[in-house]
């Protein structure tokens, strides 16, 4: 099991040796992103910006001009908000080849509290146009994906975890853009998931299937352009379908697949979990995931709680402090 | 040029320049810049002609450029990082050979390659997307830098407004910029004391007239301090803009700060209703104010 | 018909009279978004920042510190992006009673182009913690959620338009909180719609009613929180919910009423109306709503198609480029 | 304290001090920092410890706070802006009795009132959250502008990292205290030479160490260009220090401008270990370091 971050800088070291035009832009975290393993290797591509996340994103534009394809280094947080300015006109509007790494996103980045935890990347990078937007779960996926990226012609975010979550995909795995891959096939209720947690939610299914209840899981690395066929295909037969995300459940995963099955008839319910639209707090890993029911154990307990009594979890009010 | 066409301009039309040429294409700038905004009642005016003298030294006699292959690789890269005075660059990029002049009309129009702020994906000549303000420094730091890591000549010029230094972004860059010795970097600051609002001369009581942005600041110190080769100029005297250009061309080669040019200006400059006011920072023009312009700015009836 | 942003100006100025604590926090725009009116009146609660969208959230929070409860004037698209992390972190985080105005939302903002048209407010807002984010349609609802929010003790976005529209709610009109406003009852068809475009949606509602559709018409001024019971009264007996929103169809009105149908048995079917999650350009308004589908005689239009053949314009990619 | 306790201290343990409660105080707080961060297995050290000194003279000598009282209206404002330096804010908390030195043990914990990065909702006597770097001293211009609105006599302090200054929206804030003569506002840099990562002191080679994120400039001529009241000190020396605040005090009764001061301190300050390097921009101590620690700053074993 290795870290994502890892990961990722072990991977752009190796494509840095045959693509001259990889650069990477960082904004004074290379050691906690790892970017520090590509500038050690190739420092005449590694750029230092220091910390000021706009001009990052304006140097990594004007870099995609001289034929440079760069990766941006720092908490994904600080560039989904921060920078989102300067990612907007001279990335998405110009469609440059900017790649967008949304490091240390969701919960778990080292205790460092709500004010670096994105939750909400997946909803602001989504509702971006010309935007690419993905989130793989285990080393194989973050492995491809940024290969993947580092070859494509335009705008691209990776939403990238700090740590290890257990392999779900195959070694030979191929990651193909828009295509979400059943985990875990069957059953009429589908968990559906993305980036890391759909590891743990694979877990979660495993605990599930030991009280009998039969889940099949999704993973959808591609959260932007989602191949409808491909998602509806995989939730076909389900009864209901439960997201499961280290995000808002507003706007993120559960607000693509709410947006996607609620366009057509007779599809499947859909209850979404993840972050109930709260900010949460600094704490372990284990700590965050089990009292914001993300760990395996509590998607398992949520995801029977629901099904004992859908009505009851349905919310009255959207958005907390009506 | 008719005697009458003369009358009412603010310059003494008999004054000697050393650049006729030039000066008179800044009238024509001028002149599309407000004819322009005026027929697609949308746009600005204070900006685009506050920079008029600068741009149309910077195209006609500096950049090396060729408006046949507006993508070449050696060419100088312009920033208009002051987008919403997109119809002054628009206006020289059309006299330059860029697109027809006829073409200023779709200006602002739906379907136009000539939108409200610059678009390098649509408009001939357009190097960087620019619109919200404060971008374009940081853009040209990395087409400088990339520019040395190829190890090509290019240069790179940025256009700022003096009130758009307001934004951080820009001091972000000036740190980055001289941190990367981008000598191959040029910023431009058209300082026309106005931005669109801005502050009131007296705080309490709102006037119509407006302090200078940068007056409690000594911005030559600040960015002589940020590691910056800094010239002032007039930017309305085409000898002290080519001067200032020459030294910036030169301090590439003796010495590896980037260079910032402190162009004084004055916001609406070439017509007398629009010059020295924050009021015209956008705004359209009634029928006798472009008759004034026309005469102003000695434009013959046959010209658009 | 009053435009949106001299009733916002005009009604700040009337509050600032009784209520001291009002002050303005401008970054440059006072004359577009007519904030000036209060700094002719109150020059003393009249703070400029100038063109510094982050500090001026960070100022604007700071004077709360003090008892103040200041509203923001620049164009939204500023504040939703530039100035997001401010945002996030000095008022969401922190509750404090900042208030957004996001002036020239959606694309009618005099021609300046996609740099300036904010078509992902809504979504981006709505996915942030503890926000109040609100839309109003016409000069009577401005002016009510303007007084609400300059009274309300929390963070609150409010989208502007700049211009007027007709008005379509009574003169004696009240702001409730999270209510959805049945403009038109009746029918299968249920418009539904947010903001300024919930007025242009109403005339088209006219329009399909000369063609013998019946459409009934909501009007969702709050995105958040919303009260959901008072939408799903609206929209009963619908057999057919389409959004219709001056913002792109990800994430903002559609991504709600999506997710919110979406959570329920036996909803209706969802189709969402509004940009295609493309960026739009310069132009005359009506060149732009008749391009991209949003003026009352193309709304009727799109309708019309959509019902002739729903799954003929149901989304096979969700996203732009894959 | 015992001899043996003494022995590895850096600094000469009967060097004269003219501050001795003062520089007692410190070493607590500097063994807080470094035995909680150990004992949480997260946050920050070097950032922290270079601030102790001037954060433990501001608490116990110029602040005008009242701990049992942290809400008073009339109390000084601190803003730490550099937040991810919260352990050492929280250690000058406790001792000064905000909240029992006990409760350090919850700090990054799940369900704490000590946050990763201060926040002001949870923690008595945090004025400002922060974390995200760059937006504390904007904060501070809206909390002394505030004062000055409501002719408040509290004074604002706003503690920022030099690495942090290359965030742009400290200079838009720069730029608007001395527009508003915020002579009430101070800000305090941190001026450790590190930042988490920065710039190899040879660019192509990084041997762990660096050069100073400010090298390539003149961050004096800089600030005082914007209109600030410039002070420098050993951020270590806490006659610099106290002379400073006071200057920065009467400078309120004799200028209208804010005051900096530019603090020259060593990043990880106080322990052989983490002195001078990036390396301790976070971390956590092995249990020889943390006896290490013990010993170099003189805490008995039973200090927490
Ligand atoms: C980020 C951002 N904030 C606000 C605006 C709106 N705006 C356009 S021009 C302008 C004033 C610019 O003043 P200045 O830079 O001095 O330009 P000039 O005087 O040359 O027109 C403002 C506030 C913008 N385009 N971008
Ligand atoms: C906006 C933002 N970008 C990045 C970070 C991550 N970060 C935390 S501390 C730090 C280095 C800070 O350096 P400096 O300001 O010099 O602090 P000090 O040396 O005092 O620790 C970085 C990059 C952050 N917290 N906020
Ligand atoms: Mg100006
Ligand atoms: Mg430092």
């Amino acid at each position: 099991m290795r870290a994502q971050r890892d990961v990722w800088g072990d991977t752009l070291v190796e494509i840095g040796a045959v693509d001259p035009s990889i650069v990477i832009v960082d904004g004074d975290l290379a050691n906690s992103t790892k970017a520090d393993k590509f500038a050690a290797a190739y420092p005449d591509r590694f750029v230092e910006v220091g910390i000021a996340e706009q001009n990052m994103v304006g140097i990594a534009f004007g870099l995609t001009t001289a034929g440079f394809r760069p990766w941006l280094s720092t908490f994904g947080v600080f560039l989904t908000h921060r920078a989102l300015d300067p990612i907007r006109m001279l990335v998405s509007q110009t469609q440059a080849p900017v790649r967008v790494a949304g490091a240390y996103s969701g919960l778990l980045n080292g205790s460092s509290g709500k004010t670096h935890q994105d939750i909400e990347d997946l909803a602001i990078m989504r509702a971006m146009p010309n935007m690419t937007v993905l989130a793989p779960v285990d080393e194989i996926e973050t492995a491809e994906v940024t290969r993947w990226a580092s070859q494509h012609d335009g705008p691209v975010y990776v939403r990238l975890a700090r740590d290890a979550v257990r392999q779900v995909l195959p070694d030979d795995y191929t990651f193909k853009l828009g295509e979400v891959i059943t985990l875990r096939p069957g059953g009429v209720i589908a968990l559906v998931s993305t980036g890391a947690q759909s590891s743990r939610v694979y877990e979660a299914a495993e605990i599930l299937d030991e009280i009998g209840i039969h889940a099949r899981v999704i993973h959808v690395p591609t959260i932007k352009p989602l191949h409808v066929p491909s998602l509806m295909e995989a939730v076909d037969g389900a009864r209901i379908v439960i997201t499961v995300e280290e995000h808002s459940i507003i706007g993120g995963l559960g607000g693509l697949v709410s947006e996607t099955l609620a366009e057509r008839f007779h599809s499947p319910r859909v209850a979404r979990m993840g972050l109930q639209d709260a900010w949460s707090e600094s704490g372990p890993n284990d700590f965050l995931l089990d009292k914001y029911g993300l760990s395996p154990k509590r998607v398992a307990q949520l995801v029977r709680e629901y099904l004992n009594a859908p009505e009851a979890t349905t919310r009255q009010i959207v958005g907390g402090n009506a | 040029m008719s005697e009458d066409a003369r009358r009412g301009l603010t310059v003494d039309p008999d004054a000697p320049t050393q650049y006729p040429e030039l000066a008179r294409l800044s009238q024509l700038v001028r002149w599309h810049i407000v004819n322009t905004v005026t027929q697609s009642k949308a746009g600005h005016i204070g900006g685009p002609m506050s920079m008029t003298d600068l741009l149309v030294a910077l195209y006609f006699e500096t950049l090396r450029i060729d408006p046949s292959n507006p993508h070449s690789p050696d060419r100088d890269r312009f920033v208009l990082s002051k987008g919403h005075s997109a119809i002054g660059l628009y206006s020289v990029l059309a006299l330059r050979g860029y697109f027809p002049v006829e073409e200023l009309a779709t200006f602002d129009h739906g379907n136009s390659r000539l939108q409200g702020h610059p678009d390098m994906k649509l408009t001939p000549g357009v190097d960087v997307s620019t619109g919200s303000l404060g971008q374009g420094l940081s853009a040209g730091v990395g087409i400088a830098l990339g520019a040395k890591k190829l190890g090509a000549g290019y240069r790179t010029w940025v256009m700022l407004g003096d009130g758009e230094l307001q934004e951080g972004m820009i001091w972000e860059a000036f740190n980055s910029a001289s941190r990367y010795r981008l000598n191959n970097l040029v910023a431009i600051v058209d300082l026309n004391g106005l931005q669109q609002f801005g502050w009131p001369a007296v705080a309490t009581r709102d006037r119509f007239d407006r302090s200078d942005p940068w007056s409690h600041v000594d911005l030559h110190a600040i960015l002589t301090g940020f590691g910056w080769n800094v010239l002032s100029v007039d930017g309305h005297d085409f000898g002290d803009i080519l001067g200032a250009y020459e030294a910036a061309v030169e301090n590439a080669s003796t010495s590896d700060k980037p260079t910032v040019i402190l162009a004084r200006t004055t916001k609406g400059h070439g017509l007398s209703f629009t010059s020295g006011t924050y009021k015209w920072h956008n705004g359209v023009a009634t029928p006798e104010q472009l008759e004034i312009a026309r005469r102003e700015l000695a434009i013959e009836e046959t010209t658009l």
